[in-house]
């Protein structure tokens, strides 16, 4: 009876803000974006561990919350969701939105269920709605430099995506089943993780908009509504980073030269988050850098605990902090930048449009998608012009052919020809049977 | 039942009820219809007859085969007599409307009863002809009434049909004539089988083999002998064409198939292999053009061109599956043709003219008529369930039994060509057209009979165990080890 | 070589005539007599041909051939020029025209 | 007759029957048409849930018909084909009701449905045959079934799409006889065993059983839509909504690829085709074919085309997941014929849904419909995620399988191919989403008609909330006992198990 009263919150937990995604489903509920949040404060006050099995579900998968961290990280949560809701719909330019409130929900699910994940596969499914989720909350209703920081986000979110699909196939294909633990243990004793390490890193370093991809943080911060900024955080960067936690098998391995590399990118975040900062100070730059910031510390330390793996043992519990501060403290910056900035009535959005001041590396996903339209659109039509074209010359010929044939039948119609040229055959077998005959 | 001598009255049932037209022409149709049936009643019991108890010989009044006429019926004949009862029924039950009307005047039609049903007393009379000079008395009989019945269509270009079809026919009889005399003349009889017993190579009987097959393959109209072909079945009265192309051309093919079976068992390869090559090309040429024409009728007596070629693959293939192959062939040929010239009769007939440009608006309101046509084309497409595809299958499973799957390309591309053209045909179902047409309604018993026929085309190839099983009987050729 | 034969040989060269005729002549009435001769020729084989052994008495069965052969030839011609005449009052020439190919 | 041969009978006979009848009825008798349709529909249903009942237990059901000496029609239910039977069924099911409300009012709907129930029968047939000859008299069938469909607007594209139709199926069906009548002369049977009936041959027959391999993989594959055979598809879009549904999703495609299943498992065996050397090149044709159609996809404007393409692509993943040779892979391989089918067709009823009830037909047009059809773009929302593979929809738990199975056997490129695959899915499908859900909807849409308070009539919206509700419960219960995971593991393993 015990487990299913515990199991019941654990599983509405994602359940509930997925169903109430629906429209035809809260029309008659009052706020229903606490409501949805309801069985996740629940989960907060059920005595640990909680924790259930769902074999039957997808490739089967679970639920649970287990560790103090798990409960704090749910907790966080819980308050930045609160924070944002209350900021949802305060916006006095806008009535209410139903679609706003449907992303809004469906991204609560996914980030409540990336949470209680008790394997990669569950993780996966859950950051994936998590992240078309937000990306839809960025989009909706937002202007031009929102649109092109969420499309980047998106081409990010994308290949994060496939990334850590793949990362997913090599390790079911490693070990037994995709608990957490298991296949931290299955790679720790893999010959090769090299790629299973790499494309998880590269995977949640795109989620995450670690340095040097953070490129669609920073428009996303400038111009969003408060309680998508609010969000950004704690939804997509900390999930990104928990990940990064739970996907990769810290305090088992031993990887010093990748440790380094990783340590080094942190640093270099650091210092490039602290250089914006200090450079350019509109007060809606300060979350982003902040992030970048504490992604930068967290970096570091992760680099730190794939170097060495009894460090990890001993300061690992510090990444999970660094996640905490991270969702809470941008969440923090955000509301107060726009406390601060309650007065002034102009946001000072510089709205311009696509420009040089977006580097290089930022418009690759545009020319990825240039390149595959010219090789597509391009190529292979003509490819296939090439290949009309010698048809078409077969067709003449054909027709050739068909003049041919007519003039053919028409000589076979002067029937004279036909009988004399065949018949003749004929003839000459009966001359040359009854003359060998008389013989 | 089993003393009754079918054979005889399978002749002389048709031949009576031809008389009988004659003298009642009033009341043709019905005694037409009676006859028909009459027939179909006769065959089967021949049929039952045969299988009881094996090929049967019979000799007319009791004389023998030297001197006397003996009548012989084995799985061949058999299945030849029965594909003529079933195509004959139908043809009989299709005139009753066609030649019914205001256009076919009365006149015609008293006149189509009795030439037709000569024609089919003809054609009995060949199937179960034993001696080759019988053959040719039926095949001259039967040349005879099918010109009169292509005659009757009248106008300048039905009547020149009939001509030229008359002049072709005798000339190819005389060949075949001349050949018997030379048999004759070489081993003192005409009988078939006694033919197959004595008969050796000598240069008598490969002059009598070359003017005997080329007399047939004038008849047959086997490429680039098929000159005549097009124009007559094209212009000849519907039920007329549809006679010609599915039994008369068939008779003399049969009628070549005995004596390759046994009178020319020696015949050699290299003849074959010419005779598959004739008859590729005719698959290739009859398709060609067929694609290429702008009229249905024509297009449908030139896919009987290419159907006649696939005929002639088995020359070369030689073996019990490929010969079986060639007659299945000839037997959904028989029906699907039947049913295709039916079905442009019924075109013609309901909207004045058989353009196939300015077929949507006919067809269209004629769906019995195009589905008739499209479940021939399946069958002429050789694609399963049909006839058809049985017979290709077995063909091509001879052909690459034997390691000449060269011929098996022959059927292949042949079948694409047939494709190609009764998709062009069947494609005007689909179109949309709105302007109304001129038309008279189609007598329903013409729609449905084309539609029978059509199925039957199909369902011949449900039925293949049991009519092989049939084909079997009495081993028309001979034993397998020659494949 | 022997009378029958030579015969025989004859029956040939007047098919072979006929043959020629038929093919070259665009009259119907000339084709027709043509085919006649043709006929002809075949039966005169087969009558010269009866003699199987020489110095016996002749076959009878190939005589009978003929008579009934001939009956075939005789309606058959008559059937000819019944249709000669229905295409001369049909097109107005009593020869058959080359067709178009359509 | 006792009822294990009959069985298999009326479950072709409950569409047939209808379909004949409905030829003959007048126009204007929709409710009696409507009737018979959904009828047969349900009877169907019916009679294979008992077949299933009885497969599950034990029963053999199994109808034979002579049709040459030594070689018979036959039908027969295992469970490969009770996979594509219940797929067909079910979404025949569906669709009919799609159809009804699709063309209602429009002219020649009893020949239309005469051909529809031709067209099911047929693919059943294809699903139920126990040999190669059973096999290919009904994908002949489908061919001919489908030809009216195709052309049934009867516009001059239409009756070119149609053409060009025919000549690649009838072009591809003949290579298929070549192949089998081949294949019959040197083995003498052709009926279908578990891990196929050939290793036994001598080798010398070896080369002329890769030539066969060709020939028949070159006419199954032109219904499969394998590059470069995959010409007709695109083109075939000018028939109506239901038809290019139930073509992508049921009918042609799936025989074409429902045929290399058969090929490669019953008739080769994955292990001997492995050890002839033909599986490889198969697994790069597919590979190629799912690259290229996406690409192609990219850059279609007309919806129901880059939905085409779309399916060019998304089926050579079915041929992928047999070609691995692999069983994980064809775990893969298999359940992807099923969630394929259902996320296709999906996809194929809201294109129609917006061609019939606003008059779009380009992907330009698009902008802002999913407020004036919100349910339609929901449904439309899942099947394109399902297609690209996002957890924990259908298509999620083919490609697990897919690139699983790959790593399973060593071939590490193919999950390259899965990833770019995805990638390109979402290039193409995404701009759809963003534009009908964020962009501004226009002042007016192209030919707009209205439904009252619904945003269109309930035979054209229940049908695909039904089948993404599918779409969704596949990858959600994926694993749940006698879910369709289990089941194609068990047909694997009749093939894989030593």
């Amino acid at each position: 009876m015990n487990t299913v009263l515990s199991a019941l919150p654990l599983i509405l937990a994602p359940l509930l803000p997925l169903l109430l995604a629906f429209p035809a489903l809260r029309s008659r509920l009052p706020r229903p974006c606490y409501i949805a949040l309801l069985p996740a404060l629940i989960l907060l006050i059920v005595p640990p561990p909680v924790s259930i099995d769902l074999p039957w579900l997808l490739l089967g998968t679970g639920l649970g919350i287990d560790d103090r961290a798990g409960r704090l990280l749910l907790a966080m949560s819980v308050l930045v969701w609160v924070a944002a809701a209350g900021l949802l719909h305060s916006a006095n330019d806008k009535p209410a939105d139903e679609r706003l409130t449907s992303c809004f929900l469906l991204t609560l699910a996914g980030h409540l269920g990336a949470i209680l994940a008790t394997d990669l596969v569950g993780f996966f499914t859950f950051s994936v709605l998590m992240g078309y989720g937000f990306y839809a909350l960025l989009v909706t209703g937002g202007d031009e430099g929102i649109r092109r920081a969420a499309r980047v986000y998106l081409v990010c979110l994308i290949l994060a995506d496939l990334a850590l699909f793949e990362a997913l196939l090599i390790a079911a294909a490693t070990a037994k089943d995709l608990g957490f633990e298991t296949v931290r243990q299955a790679m720790a004793q893999s010959a090769s993780p090299g790629l299973y390490l790499s494309m998880v890193l590269a995977g949640f370093a795109l989620k995450a908009g670690v340095w040097p991809l953070h490129f669609w943080l920073l428009p996303a911060f400038r111009s969003s509504r408060p309680a998508v900024a609010l969000l950004l955080g704690a939804v997509p960067v900390a999930i990104a980073l928990l990940g990064l936690v739970r996907w990769l098998p810290l305090g088992e391995v031993r990887l010093p030269a990748l440790g380094l590399i990783i340590q080094g990118l942190g640093v270099a975040a650091m210092l490039y988050a602290i250089l914006a900062g200090i450079k350019r100070t509109p007060l809606t730059r300060l979350p982003a850098c902040a992030a970048i910031f504490v992604t930068g510390l967290f970096t570091t330390t992760l680099g730190a605990g794939l170097g060495d793996p009894a460090a990890w043992s001993r300061y690992g519990n510090l990444a999970y902090f660094l996640i905490l501060l991270l969702g809470l403290g941008v969440a923090a910056l955000v509301a107060a930048g726009r406390w601060l900035q309650a007065g002034s009535h102009s946001p000072a959005i510089p709205r311009k449009p696509v420009d040089a001041s977006v580097a290089w590396f930022e418009r690759w996903p545009g020319a990825v998608t240039r390149w595959a339209t010219q090789l597509g659109a391009d190529t292979l039509p003509r490819l296939r012009a090439a290949w009309l074209a010698k048809v078409s010359g077969c067709r003449r010929q054909i027709r050739a052919w068909q003049r041919t044939l007519d003039s053919g039948e028409r000589f076979l119609r002067r029937w004279a020809h036909a009988i004399t040229l065949f018949l003749l055959l004929g003839i000459v077998i009966v001359f040359v049977g009854a003359l060998s005959w008389v013989w | 039942m089993s003393d009754i001598h079918w054979p005889v009255i399978v002749i002389l049932l048709p031949l009576a009820g031809g008389v009988a037209c004659f003298l009642w022409p009033r009341r043709s149709v019905l005694l037409g219809l009676l006859t028909a049936l009459g027939v179909v009643a006769c065959v089967a019991g021949l049929g039952g007859q045969v299988v009881e108890q094996g090929a049967q010989r019979y000799a007319v009044g009791g004389w023998g085969a030297p001197l006397g006429i003996d009548l012989y019926a084995d799985g061949l004949s058999l299945l030849m007599l029965t594909v003529t009862a079933v195509v004959g029924l139908g043809i009989s039950v299709y005139s009753s409307g066609y030649f019914e009307r205001a256009r076919y005047g009365q006149d015609r039609a008293r006149h189509f009863w009795p030439v037709w049903l000569f024609l089919w007393t003809a054609l009995n009379a060949l199937f179960l002809s034993a001696d080759i000079f019988n053959l040719y008395v039926t095949l001259e009989l039967l040349g005879l009434a099918a010109v009169a019945l292509v005659a009757l269509a009248g106008g300048a270009d039905a009547v020149s049909g009939a001509m030229r079809y008359l002049l072709v026919s005798l000339l190819g009889s005389l060949f075949y004539l001349l050949g018997v005399a030379l048999l004759y003349h070489s081993f003192g009889s005409v009988d078939i089988a006694i033919l197959a017993q004595r008969v050796e190579p000598s240069p008598a009987v490969w002059a009598a083999m070359g003017l005997m097959i080329v007399g047939l393959l004038l008849k047959t109209a086997l490429f680039p002998l098929h000159f005549w072909l097009p124009s007559v079945h094209a212009s000849a009265p519907a039920p007329v064409s549809a006679l010609l192309s599915a039994l008369v051309v068939k008779a003399s093919f049969y009628i070549l198939l005995r004596l390759w079976l046994e009178v020319f068992p020696f015949a050699n390869a290299a003849l074959a292999q010419l005779l598959g090559l004739l008859g590729a090309a005719a698959v290739f040429w009859g398709g060609f053009q067929a694609l290429r024409q702008t009229r249905l009728k024509m297009l449908i007596a030139y896919s009987t061109v290419a159907q006649l070629g696939y005929l002639f693959l088995a020359f070369p293939l030689a073996s019990i599956t490929g010969w079986t192959g060639a007659l299945y062939m000839l037997l959904s040929h028989a029906a699907a043709k039947t049913a295709m010239f039916m079905a442009a009769g019924n075109i013609l007939y309901f909207g004045g003219h058989d353009r196939i440009a300015d077929l949507d608006r006919v067809v269209q309101r004629l769906p019995l008529t195009i589905t008739a046509f499209a479940l021939a084309g399946i069958s002429i497409m050789g694609l399963p369930p049909s006839g058809g595809f049985i017979a290709k299958w077995l063909l091509l499973e001879t052909a690459i039994r034997s390691a000449q799957w060269w011929w098996g390309g022959v059927l292949i591309l042949g079948g694409l060509l047939s494709a190609a053209w009764v998709f062009k045909v069947v494609g005007y179902a689909f179109t949309r057209s709105e302007v109304p047409h001129e038309a008279r309604a189609v007598p329903a018993t013409m729609e449905w009979t084309a539609l029978l026929m059509a199925v039957l085309a199909i369902l011949l190839g449900l039925f293949a165990p049991w009519l092989l099983a049939l084909l079997e009987i009495g081993s028309p050729f001979g034993r397998e080890n020659a494949g | 070589m022997n009378p029958a034969f030579l015969y025989a040989l004859v029956g040939v060269g007047l098919f072979t005539l006929g043959l020629y005729a038929l093919i070259v002549h665009a009259h119907l009435l000339r084709k027709i007599l043509a085919i006649n001769v043709m006929a002809s020729g075949v039966f005169l084989v087969l009558v010269a041909l009866a003699t199987r052994t020489q110095g016996a008495a002749p076959d009878p069965v190939p005589h009978a051939m003929v008579i009934t052969g001939i009956v075939v030839a005789v309606s058959a011609t008559a059937l000819a020029l019944a249709l000669m005449l229905r295409v001369r009052a049909e097109t107005g020439r009593a020869e058959l025209a080359e067709e178009p190919l359509e | 007759m006792n009822w294990g041969a009959t069985l298999p009978l009326l479950v072709l006979a409950s569409s047939l029957l209808p379909g004949l009848v409905i030829f003959f009825l007048p126009e204007e008798r929709v409710a009696t048409r409507t009737t018979l349709n959904l009828a047969g529909a349900v009877l169907k249903l019916v009679l294979v849930g008992v077949m299933i009942w009885g497969v599950f237990h034990g029963s053999h059901y199994e109808t034979r018909l002579p049709l040459l000496p030594g070689l018979d029609l036959l039908l027969r239910a295992d469970s490969l084909s009770m996979l594509f039977v219940v797929l067909s069924s079910i979404l025949w099911l569906v669709t009919t009701v799609y159809a009804v409300g699709y063309l209602e009012g429009s002219p020649n709907r009893s020949r239309f449905f005469g051909f529809f129930s031709l067209c099911v029968t047929a693919t059943v047939g294809v699903a139920l045959a126990g040999n190669l000859v059973t096999f290919l008299l009904f994908y002949e069938l489908l061919t001919l079934a489908t030809y009216p469909l195709i052309v049934h607007r009867g516009t001059d594209e239409a009756r070119r799409a149609g053409r060009t139709y025919l000549i690649y199926t009838v072009a591809g069906g003949t290579l298929l006889l070549l192949g089998t009548v081949w294949l019959y002369t040197l083995t003498g049977t052709l009926d279908f065993t578990a891990r196929g009936f050939l290793s036994g041959l001598d080798e010398a027959h070896h080369a002329a059983l890769i030539i066969i391999f060709v020939l028949l993989i070159a006419g199954l594959g032109v219904k499969a839509a394998l590059i470069p055979l995959h010409g007709w598809l695109p083109q075939a879009m000018v028939a109506p909504a239901p038809v290019s549904a139930l073509l992508h999703a049921v009918a042609v495609v799936k025989a074409g690829a429902f045929g290399i299943v058969r090929v490669v498992y019953d008739v080769y065996g994955v292990q001997f085709s492995a050890s002839l050397g033909v599986t490889l090149p198969l697994a790069i044709v597919a590979a190629a074919t799912i690259i290229y159609g996406s690409m192609r996809a990219l850059f279609q404007d007309d919806l129901k085309r880059r939905l085409a393409f779309s399916t060019v692509s998304q089926v050579a993943y079915i041929v992928l997941g047999i070609a691995i040779a692999g069983p994980v892979a064809a775990v893969g391989g298999l359940v992807h014929l099923v969630h394929q089918g259902v996320m296709k067709i999906t996809l194929f009823f809201c294109a129609g849904n917006l061609a019939e009830t606003l008059g779009i037909h380009k992907v330009s047009e698009m902008n802002g419909v999913g407020r004036r059809m919100p349910w339609t773009m929901v449904a439309f929302t899942v099947a394109v995620f399902g297609m690209m593979g996002a957890p924990p929809l259908a298509g999620f738990i083919s490609k697990w399988h897919l690139g699983l199975g790959a790593l399973d056997v060593g071939q590490g490129w193919v999950i390259f191919i899965l990833a770019g695959s995805s990638l390109l899915n979402a290039a193409y499908f995404l701009p759809i989403l963003y534009a009908a859900w964020f962009k501004p909807p226009p002042d007016s849409w192209p030919a707009e008609r209205s439904f009252g308070r619904r945003e269109t009539a309930w035979a054209l919206l229940a049908p695909p909330l039904v089948t993404a509700f599918l779409t969704l419960a596949l990858g959600l219960l994926a694993s749940a006992p006698f879910g369709l995971l289990q089941w194609a593991r068990f047909i694997t393993q009749l093939e894989y198990a030593p």
